[in-house]
């Protein structure tokens, strides 16, 4: 029973206080676009970030070993794997 | 039937925003599904009572919202934080909607199928 | 193989969601998979003005939509969404004027709902 | 008095922000100031467009700028935003098309320049 | 040498944290549209905040000691009577 | 000639906020005034180096922003706290700005005529 949780925007730019409420620990969280370049900011949301590789690479954003590079077909993927999927 | 999950999360006159929420919402009931609307942020101003857009020339879409129990839409939410943050009470809203701490909200993410954010 | 529908949020000057959603698309459909619908919704209507004039270097929208009715997916936007901010309904290109509702069936039937913006 | 210039920020189905600026102009004009200009960029451009569909306890968005036009205010929009945004630059009603330097040079002449958004 | 300020969505929709350090405590802070529903959370910035009258009439919000009513003629006269304006 | 200030705050690829700011900041030198930029918040990216958005059809807009140089826009600013916010140095940027503190900031403004927020 695991949501896609999507961002695609720096943490600021959303309600803050409620996503760490309404994120649970085996939830997936993809950063797409400029939430990439946020990635310490997403975090504490999850142990492991997946972030979509095309748009960090455009961003010069290097991925560590807690990202997980996730390319167009896997997020055709995810979205199957899990229950329901979340734009914020 | 499927579940389907109307999220709002902006202020009341932004934009369109909770218009096009309400518009969803609607027409998922009208198609037979079992739609839930859930009001977060400052969204939960969109539930306040007495309000008069009319007296600037806005549409009063208030009046709109409150068709929702016409149209059996009974799956009303609103984020009891979110209430508590703007000062609102039960008492303040214009239909009723029950107000759900975060677990309940996880509760109610999880049992969609599809979650809309508008 | 499963059903998809996607809808679009944000206006064509956000080129970077529009890009995301056209990848998606196309990498849905490589894999065997059905998009019943590509939604226009709230300033995403904007997507279906016939007046673009972008330069070269720029992403190239009407293009972009082209390509996906090319592959005969079902490109739709909202008329109650395009009349209030004064798209003109009369020549929306490759897209169809639909109502909410006829989305709303076909995301009924459909195994995921993707929103981009 | 002193001279105004306004701009515009936000798309037409931004009815909060629209009846705002709308009466903010007639107040400057109300007590004798001056506005240059009301200049649509960004989103705002979606103002000209002479497509709109509103019922009739919706903001009258096309109505408004029309009493504002009536009173010979230079009501003027950004022709590059417009172009990337699919706006039709042929048929913008009340506003003129214009390019940014033309705005540039107006803001650098006014008092005040006031942004709504 | 007084700026105004002029916001019109609650603040959770801004940077915040960067508000307070470019607010003086001699700025005008004015709220417009759906900021008037969030006083509260702006008061930090002024003892004393300006309310746009309408605005706050039609969402039924009610102003107390320390918001100051202003009209749209108040409005024009506060853009002159300051040196600059932001539209955050 | 007046100071006019142009603020950005808005993440890079937030639809064409930077660029539109970009065009304003080299419309105003253009017309002879004293214009400042200044990025804060998810804004100073744009200032980022070694970006590639041409890799996904974007357009190059760092390659215009690079030409503000040429342009003789020299009042190029960045809120200290912001870069330090997202882990850069001027060393990643690419162009020449001046970091400055909170005070530094309400010192600009205040030495503007026009503030513009895009």
């Amino acid at each position: 029973m695991s949501t896609l949780h999507i961002f695609s925007k720096p943490l600021n730019y959303y309600c803050a206080n409620q996503l760490e409420n309404l994120i649970l620990s085996d939830d997936n969280v993809l950063l797409v676009g400029d939430a990439c370049f946020a990635k310490k900011q997403f975090r504490q949301f999850a142990d492991t970030l997946l972030i979509l590789e095309q748009d960090a690479q455009i961003r010069a954003i290097k991925l560590t070993d807690n990202d997980k590079a996730i390319s167009y077909e896997d997020f055709v993927a995810l979205t199957l794997s899990t229950n329901q999927s979340i734009t914020w | 039937m499927i579940n389907v999950l109307v999220m709002s999360q902006c202020s009341p006159f932004d934009d369109l925003n909770i218009r096009d929420a309400l518009d969803m919402t609607l027409i998922f009931a009208a198609v037979d599904q079992n739609v839930s609307w859930l009001f977060s942020g400052p969204a939960v101003l969109a539930l306040k009572k007495h309000q008069l857009p009319n007296n600037i020339g806005l549409k009063d879409f208030f009046k709109n919202i409150k068709t929702l129990e016409i149209y059996d839409v009974e799956n009303i939410y609103v984020c009891e934080k979110s209430l508590l943050d703007y000062g609102l009470n039960k008492h303040d809203l214009l239909i009723e909607a029950k107000a759900l701490n975060f677990s309940q909200q996880q509760t109610l993410i999880k049992a969609q199928q599809h979650v809309v954010n508008l | 193989m499963s059903r998809f529908v996607l809808s679009l949020h944000t206006p064509p000057s956000d080129h970077d969601t529009t890009q995301r959603i056209v990848k998606f698309a196309h990498a849905c459909l490589a894999q065997g998979h059905t998009i019943d619908a590509i939604f226009l919704y709230q300033q995403g209507i904007y997507h279906a003005s016939t007046h673009f004039d972008l330069s070269s270097d720029e992403l190239q929208i009407s293009a972009l939509w082209q390509q996906l009715a090319d592959q005969k997916l079902n490109l739709m936007l909202c008329v109650t969404a395009a009349e209030k901010r004064g798209l003109d309904i009369k020549n929306t290109g490759v897209f169809a004027v639909a109502g909410l509702a006829e989305f709303a069936m076909l995301a009924s039937d459909a195994d995921k709902w993707v929103q981009f913006k």
